[in-house]
């Protein structure tokens, strides 16, 4: 499939990821009854911190130098497998593997980071960070093979290329399951309300932004960059589970998608605003119910097609 | 012939009655005496035609089993301080209703078993059983050292009998084997009872259960 | 070369038997011991002969038939004089610091080797006679004689196991009395002559014309009867109690061949009673029971054992039950049993001697307190803990291969059960052993340990290590000769015909 | 053949000579490890010809022994073993050189090396050998030769008692086989593994086989009931013994699993099964078990659990795919499987290693003592690293390529047909096994390298750590190239797995290497080692990137952010037991952790202190109880020994009285 969304599903990415975050801060001041920050502001942040000095604790060592950049090469890595409007820049049988894998990589690399600095606090965070994605990783995977099994392909590309608007008639509850299962791995994965709440204040509630307390300068540039990102391939997925019943490809494709992507982001913003951060103790349980909904939604799926 | 083996047949059984209801070790040691030189002589009765082999053998035998035997264990009594069966594990009026029944089961072995039987007697097997089943008898029920070789004695008077029921001739060397050996045993016997006693002060089997497990 | 085979058969009772009077005049317990190696090796030079003769041209006879070597006894034999020398080389070390402390005098020295010569000619008897009144009047001796063995050194233990040994064994033999005497009758209608018809190889000759039921009750007497004195469970009981008191080159000799002098002559009994019944495995069964139930008791109180005499004494029950089990089973089976008992016998023996050395050291047989004896005594406490290693089945040793067979005859006879008990056996012997052996070997002890001897001894080196290199080696190659010679013993058994 | 016979020769030939070198430690230390790493070179060529060619070659000489023979053979199924018992052991024997150097004084070291290169003998033995005899004589010698090794430092209660439990594990795991050789045997006339094949046993009998070969090699291998000698014996090992045996010698029990399979013909999908199941409760187990060890040691040798539960999935999804007649999914799940043996081999004992590294330089294995380690021993750090990605399963590395395999098989096993179908649940089962697995598994290995290495020092243990010497470090450095070179050649890997499947496929009506339809795999497998290859120059260029972006800033120094608070203490920071006590909370019914907590109390609390403990389930709730109840069972039995004459006596009159009653009626 030589069309533009090929090639500039990956750009897109690049470009777009930072964007996310805008609009979800829009939306949320937008409830709140606020101005908000600018859209770009994640975008001017990380400008200005690849321009500062950087401050390092005694204690970290070069793991803690490198973690920014291995999770942002994974992620880099993860994007190019995530299908825009239907296709990616390259895809495999068992892609998806590489790509849970890949996001795995990102998340060890942080998460050996954070106890690099030997604080309590951060050990606490790393802590937290490997025991909820330890639920969320089945969920994630069992989601993405009811899909493959709906598709009967086991790359994400030709998982989504492979659904259409039948399948969401045939299958329909199924789909949305998965779907929502996604959306929870989703927030959980990217440190969101209900799981995390990014704009917290206090160390001892945090997840993922009590990881990289220690980060400055164009460090942490890097950690919010790769975090943007991460936001976007997760979100991808979502979309791409959402508007594979237009089939679309080519440029009207991306617009879609990148449509696509905004209203995810304002949904994340209005869960975000209209939801309060469940207690650390109840997570497990949310990504258990999001996994349990990806083994229904396998069962209901293997019930349609055999 | 007839009357005179049934008469002595007899007579062994009453013997070991005897041997069952008797407390004190000297009579027992009597008494076994007794009995062995029945059945050494039991022979001689219960033979048709006696050659000079055969009576030679019936007297040595009787001469040990009556004799030798009980000398050695009147030896042995006598370097022990006791003379008197204290507390048997059955006591004397069981013994000897345990004694009837042996007789009844040995009657009723034999016409189980219907061996070939070469003596001129239908009693000698199963007095033999039932002196085999009082010697094994005396061996489980009583405590003093002295008593369980008498009752070996016994159960080898018994098994004595019983080859002379079944086995018309048994080779001279293996029967002067086998008598060797008794006498032996009840030499080795004796010696063990008789250190047992200067070690122990006591001849009372019962007590000698330190090794275990 | 002609060697005339009645007077060598005559000359390994003899010899024995004269060396037993030789004894009394010797003046030195040392000398004493030493003249048991010189007396060991006198012997084994006939019964070289003798077995050689036997394994080339088939067996030899003396005495009008009364006494015979065939290739079963002349197996035997080999393993007897094994053991004999072991024990014999053995006894100068482990007597020696006794003499020092003036505790073996010479009287218990000429004691020691009247009765140890003794005991090898009465043995030696089992093993000659043709004769099944012979055999046991053997037998009997052997009871009577080793009855002393066990206390030479008279203690309250010593007498007492001996007390138990004498009247537990009298009973059993007395028994095989009677199955002996049964076996007489049952051949009166064969028409054999009276002084005849105790010869084993003219009852094997008649066996078709003997009253079944006769021989089948003659066989229970005899397997009972002889078992006691083999070991077999439940008529084991004996056995702990005198090979753990008896000085341990003693406890070699019961262990390594009293035990399967025993067994022999109930070996001897099976051809019969199996060609009496037809070759219904009436007898084999019977020795599969008995088989069973010794590993398993032997099982039992293994695991829970603190003396480790006792404990090799049990091991003992297990491999006579063992042999019992692989000759019961037949076929492959009693080759197997037959390797087997060649190889309990050396292990056995080694171990028993190393184990007395050791609780010589520790003052204590108490495996609770004789530990670390790898460190503190090398060679010996090497010997102890290869010999457990290799009684308990593990690999390389011959025993693996043997015990191996054994299953493997199980199996192909589809007798799931007893393999299934005989496994679980050796799994409890094995848990069990194993515990004991790995604390004495490298528990550091609680008190001080016993320091190590001067020097290791050269001859107590070799000692040890020999046993155990055949038993390695027979566990990864088996010489053709000996194969051929085990197989020619268990044809007949009745094996493999 | 012969250069393995000779690598075999010098292996054995090592071993005694090491035992006559006991006196000349000199000497010793270059012999020992020496004639491992020589047999293992000699031997190598072969081996990989038969890898990668798909050759088979086969050896039989006369064998003075009943029913034995010396055949030996090897084709791809032993090679690919072979391969890493050649690789791992001369590494493990140089990282063995180095650390037992300390042991001189104290030790006899010339036991150990004759039992070490015994055991590298005995393994190689097993995976040659073609005769059922001489299979077990090598398996037999090869734990015996293990156990001797695992109690090296016998001085210790635990090391003696690890040593028990893991002989009489291994031990009962042999009777097993025995009755399973002599099953087939029985059937097939003889003891060669060549008249085993389809040898006539009935569909009872072969289950029977199946499940003592599961069983028997299971209990060698760890499979999750079986596995309790691992937590004991790994520990108690030297650490250069618990990397071969971690890494090679329980592969063993694989190896054999699979070699007795080759004999069974078409299996049932219950075995498959059978197989996952397992799979998934070691694997799951396994890696909570791990996760809440304080020990680093007993941690990886629950990572073997977990890994052999892995490579279980591998192989129950090949055999589903078998049972199925499903050629694409047995070969994804066979060689995915394989491919694991092999891996594992590498990290593990890289990982041991880098343990055995720490605990030689700290002098402790208690995780929450260490920490900060990565400034004093730089190497084993970045060793230990690499080593802990790569179980993980991550990317670029070994570990992601045979997980891969098994995932993409599952996943096929799931999409063939639907819920009918045993092989789609097969699928799910080990989708979702794997997928915790892994996330449990990054838990557990970020706490490992993560406490041990980083942060502050824990304890006064730290200070004095130091690098270790150099024989210590090469080992350590190779088998980490191994690692990155592994997780690259996933596209190279095909057709040797394609070789080695073939082997396990051989008897049946379809041969997945053969039949084309995996041939799209090879290009799958391309595209893995090529985003490996690209997440590396991504990563590293990034790296680039990042230095000149740095270049010229200032870079100051601080303490780590406190949130606050004015002193604080190493002693502060989170540990290893903090680190998982959220998962070992959320899994606490499988782990039945033991808390021992003193709250503290008052107004000003002086003390408090809080512990613990998480024992292996079985271990302490099945074996102990059952073996405790037998032994108190059995003893009662003991009382048949008591003492009285009288009552012996009476015991021969029953027995003549039984018998005649029984045979005489």
């Amino acid at each position: 499939m030589m069309d533009v969304a090929h090639y500039m599903g990956v750009p897109l990415g690049l470009c777009m990821a930072p964007l996310l975050l805008g609009i979800i801060n829009r939306t949320k001041a937008f409830f709140a009854g606020r101005n908000g920050s600018p859209l770009f502001q994640a975008y001017y942040d990380i400008w200005k911190l690849l321009r500062k000095d950087a401050v390092y604790s005694r204690t970290t060592t070069w793991i803690f130098r490198s973690a920014p950049v291995v999770g942002l090469g994974s992620v880099m890595i993860a994007m190019i497998l995530v299908p825009v409007a239907g296709s990616s820049l390259f895809a495999f049988t068992g892609d998806l593997i590489f790509f849970a894998y890949c996001l795995g990589l990102m998340r060890f690399a942080t998460v050996i980071a954070a106890l690099d600095t030997g604080s309590s606090f951060e050990g606490m965070g790393a802590s937290r960070e490997v025991h909820f994605s330890t639920l969320a990783e089945p969920a994630l995977l069992l989601g993405l093979a009811a899909l493959a099994k709906l598709s009967g392909s086991f790359s994400l590309t030709g998982m989504f290329g492979g659904l259409s608007g039948s399948d969401w008639l045939a299958s329909g509850p199924a789909i949305a399951l998965i779907a929502f299962a996604v959306f929870v791995v989703f927030l959980a994965e990217n440190a969101r309300i209900p799981v995390d709440d990014p704009n917290t204040h206090l160390e001892l509630t945090m997840i993922h932004e009590v990881m990289i307390l220690d980060y400055s300068g164009p460090d942490l540039g890097i950690v919010l960059y790769a975090a943007a990102l991460k936001l976007w391939v997760l979100g991808a997925l979502i979309v791409n589970i959402l508007i594979c019943a237009a089939d679309l490809s080519g440029f009207s494709g991306l617009i879609v998608f990148a449509g696509g992507m905004f209203i995810l982001a304002v949904l994340v913003g209005i869960v975000e605003s209209i939801m309060a951060r469940l207690s650390l103790l109840k997570v497990p349980q949310l990504l258990v119910g999001a996994g349990a909904m990806s083994v229904l939604a396998l069962i209901l799926v293997m019930r349609f097609t055999s | 012939m007839n009357l005179l083996t049934d008469s002595i047949l007899v007579l062994l059984i009453l013997a070991s009655f005897l041997l069952l209801s008797s407390s004190r070790l000297s009579n027992c040691i009597k008494t076994v005496a007794l009995q062995g030189m029945m059945v050494g002589v039991l022979p001689l009765a219960a033979n048709d035609s006696l050659t000079c082999r055969v009576t030679a053998i019936a007297l040595v035998i009787a001469g040990m089993k009556g004799i030798v035997f009980p000398y050695m264990l009147f030896r042995t009594l006598r370097e022990s301080t006791t003379i008197k069966e204290l507390k048997p594990y059955v006591g004397y009026t069981a013994s000897m209703f345990a004694g009837v029944v042996s007789l009844v089961a040995s009657f009723w072995l034999d016409s189980r078993l219907h061996l070939p039987v070469a003596a001129s007697s239908r009693l000698v097997v199963p007095v033999a059983f039932s002196m085999m089943l009082t010697g094994i008898f005396l061996i489980v029920g009583r405590r003093t050292a002295v008593n369980q070789v008498i009752g070996y004695l016994v159960m080898e008077n018994g098994i004595y009998t019983f080859g002379l029921a079944i086995v018309r001739d048994v080779p001279l060397l293996v029967e002067l084997g086998v008598l060797m050996d008794m006498f032996m045993a009840v030499f080795v016997m004796g010696i063990a009872i008789y250190r047992i006693n200067r070690e122990f002060d006591h001849i009372d089997s019962d007590q000698l259960n330190t090794l275990k497990g | 070369m002609q060697i005339d085979g009645g007077l060598i058969i005559l000359l390994l009772i003899l010899l024995p038997a004269i060396f037993s009077g030789v004894c009394q005049m010797l003046r030195a317990p040392l000398q004493v011991l030493r003249f048991c190696i010189a007396g060991v090796v006198l012997v084994s030079i006939p019964g070289l002969v003798a077995v050689f003769q036997v394994f080339r041209k088939g067996p030899l006879f003396a005495a009008g038939n009364w006494l015979m070597l065939d290739i079963l006894s002349a197996y035997h034999l080999l393993i007897m004089m094994m053991v004999f020398t072991i024990s014999a080389l053995f006894a100068v070390g482990y007597f020696r610091e006794e003499i020092d402390m003036k505790e073996f005098t010479i009287k218990h020295a000429r004691r020691y080797g009247s009765l140890w010569f003794g005991a090898l000619a009465a043995m030696m008897l089992v093993l000659v006679s043709n004769n099944l009144g012979v055999m046991w009047v053997g037998i009997e001796a052997t009871t009577l004689i080793t009855a002393f063995l066990i206390c030479i050194h008279v203690t309250p233990g010593a007498l007492e196991a001996m007390w138990k040994y004498l009247m537990m064994c009298s009973v059993g033999v007395a028994a095989a009395f009677t199955g002996i005497l049964l076996t007489a009758a049952s051949t009166v209608p064969v028409g054999i002559h009276p002084t005849e018809a105790l010869l084993w190889t003219n009852i094997m000759n008649s066996v078709s014309s003997m009253d079944p039921v006769l021989v089948k009750a003659a066989f229970i007497f005899i397997v009972v009867g002889y078992g006691t004195k083999a070991g077999l469970a439940p008529m084991h009981n004996w056995l702990p109690d005198a090979h753990s008191q008896a000085p341990s080159p003693v406890s070699a000799i019961f262990s390594g061949f009293l035990l399967n002098a025993a067994l022999y002559c109930i070996l001897r009994f099976l051809p019969i009673v199996e060609a009496v019944t037809g070759n219904s495995g009436w007898g084999r069964d019977i020795l599969i029971l008995f088989g069973l139930l010794s590993i398993v008791v032997a099982a039992i109180f293994i695991i829970g054992q603190r003396d480790v005499k006792r404990m090799l004494a049990y091991s003992s029950v297990e491999h006579i039950g063992l042999i019992a089990l692989g000759v019961g089973l037949g076929g492959l089976g009693t080759f197997a049993a037959l390797f087997h008992m060649f190889n309990h016998s050396l292990c056995k023996s080694l171990a028993f001697c190393c184990a007395g050395r050791v609780g010589q050291a520790y003052g204590s047989n108490d495996m609770r307190k004789t530990t670390d004896i790898l460190r503190s005594m090398p060679v010996l406490g090497g010997g102890l803990i290869g010999g457990i290693l290799a009684l308990i089945g593990v690999a390389p040793f011959a025993i693996f291969l043997s015990e191996f067979i054994i299953l493997k005859t199980a199996i192909d006879s589809s007798r799931y059960w007893i393999a299934g008990i005989y496994l679980t056996g050796l799994a409890v012997v094995f848990v069990g052993a194993l515990r004991h052996a790995i604390a004495m070997a490298w528990k550091p002890p609680e008190e001080m340990a016993p320091d190590a001897p001067a020097k290791i001894c050269l001859a107590d080196a070799a000692l040890v290590v020999i046993p155990l290199i055949i038993l390695l080696i027979l566990g990864l190659w088996m010489p053709k000769l000996l194969a051929e010679f085990i197989l020619k013993a268990s044809i007949v058994l009745g094996a493999l015909s | 053949m012969n250069l393995l016979l000779s690598a075999f020769i010098i292996f054995v030939g090592g071993s005694f000579l090491s035992l006559g070198l006991v006196k000349y430690p000199r000497v010793l230390r270059v012999v020992g490890p020496g004639s491992v790493v020589i047999g293992s070179v000699l031997g190598i060529q072969p081996v990989l010809s038969s890898l990668i060619l798909g050759t088979c070659d086969f050896l039989q000489m006369p064998w003075q022994i009943p029913m034995g023979s010396m055949s030996i053979g090897i084709d791809p199924l032993s090679a690919i073993f072979a391969i890493a018992i050649l690789f791992v052991s001369p590494l493990a024997a140089v990282f063995g050189a180095g650390y037992l150097k300390s042991f001189e004084d104290t030790h006899d070291l010339g036991k150990s090396w004759f039992f070490f290169n015994l055991l590298v003998a005995s393994m190689l033995l097993v995976v040659l050998a073609r005769n059922a005899l001489l299979f077990l004589i090598a398996w037999e010698v090869m734990s015996l030769a293990s156990f001797f090794l695992v109690v090296f430092e016998h001085e210790r209660d635990s090391v003696r008692r690890a040593g028990w439990i893991y002989f009489i594990a291994t031990h009962i795991g042999t009777a097993f086989l025995l009755v399973m050789f002599l099953l087939l045997g029985r059937h097939a006339g003889s003891l060669e593994f060549s008249t085993f094949f389809n040898c006539g046993l009935s569909s009872h009998l072969v289950s029977v086989v199946f499940v003592f070969a599961v069983i028997g090699f299971g209990t060698k291998a760890g499979f999750m009931p079986f596995h309790v000698w691992l937590p004991e014996a790994h520990p108690a090992a030297p650490s250069h013994v618990s990397a071969l045996m971690s890494g090679v010698m329980i592969k063993t029990g694989i190896y054999g699993l699979l070699r007795t399979l080759t004999f069974l013909g078409c299996p049932p999908a219950w075995w498959g099964w059978t197989i996952i199941i397992i799979g998934v409760v070691s694997g799951i187990c396994g890696v909570l078990f791990a996760l809440a060890q304080h020990d680093i040691k007993r941690l990886l040798a629950y990572h073997s659990v977990e890994n052999i539960g892995i490579i279980a999935l591998g192989l129950g999804v090949g055999l589903l795919g078998v049972s199925h007649g499903n050629a694409v999914v047995a070969f994804l799940g066979f060689a995915g499987g394989l491919l694991h043996v092999v891996n594992h081999a590498v990290f593990k004992s890289l990982l041991f290693l880098g343990a055995g590294s720490v605990l030689h330089s700290a002098g402790t294995r208690e995780i929450d003592h260490l920490g900060g380690l990565i400034k004093k021993m730089p190497l084993t750090a970045t060793a230990f690293l690499i080593g802990s990605a790569a179980i993980c399963g991550l990317p670029p590395l070994n570990g992601f390529v045979s997980e891969f395999f098994i995932y993409v098989g599952a996943f096929e096993g799931m999409s063939r047909d639907g819920l009918s179908s045993g092989a789609a649940i097969g699928g799910i089962l080990a989708i979702t096994a794997l997928a915790l697995i892994g996330g449990l598994a990054v838990a557990c290995f970020t706490k490992a390298f993560g406490i041990v290495f980083l942060g502050e020092p824990r304890s006064k243990h730290c200070e004095h750590a130091h690098e270790s010497c150099m024989s210590m470090r090469i080992p350590m450095v190779l088998l980490s190239l191994a690692c990155v070179a592994m997780g690259l050649w996933g596209f190279f890997a095909f057709g040797v797995m394609s070789n080695v499947t073939s082997v396990l496929t051989s008897g049946l009506t379809f041969d997945p290497a053969t039949c084309g339809l995996i041939t799209p795999y090879q290009d799958v497998l391309l595209s893995v080692t090529l985003f490996a290859l690209a997440l590396i120059v991504v990563i590293g260029s990034l790296i680039f990137l990042r230095s000149w972006l740095m270049s010229g800033r200032i870079q100051q120094s601080a303490v780590t952010w406190d949130c606050g608070y004015l002193a604080p203490n190493s002693r502060m920071q989170y540990t290893a037991s903090s680190f998982a006590q959220p998962i070992t909370k959320f899994f606490r019914t499988f782990l039945q952790t033991k808390r021992y907590v003193s709250p503290p109390e008052g107004f000003f609390p002086k003390t408090a202190s809080f512990s613990s403990e998480t024992d292996d389930f079985y271990g302490e709730q099945v074996y102990k109880p059952t073996f405790n109840a037998l032994e108190s069972w059995l003893s009662r039995f003991r009382q048949i020994q008591h003492g009285q004459l009288n009552l012996y006596i009476m015991y021969i009159i029953i027995a003549l009285v039984v018998l005649f009653v029984w045979k005489l009626r």
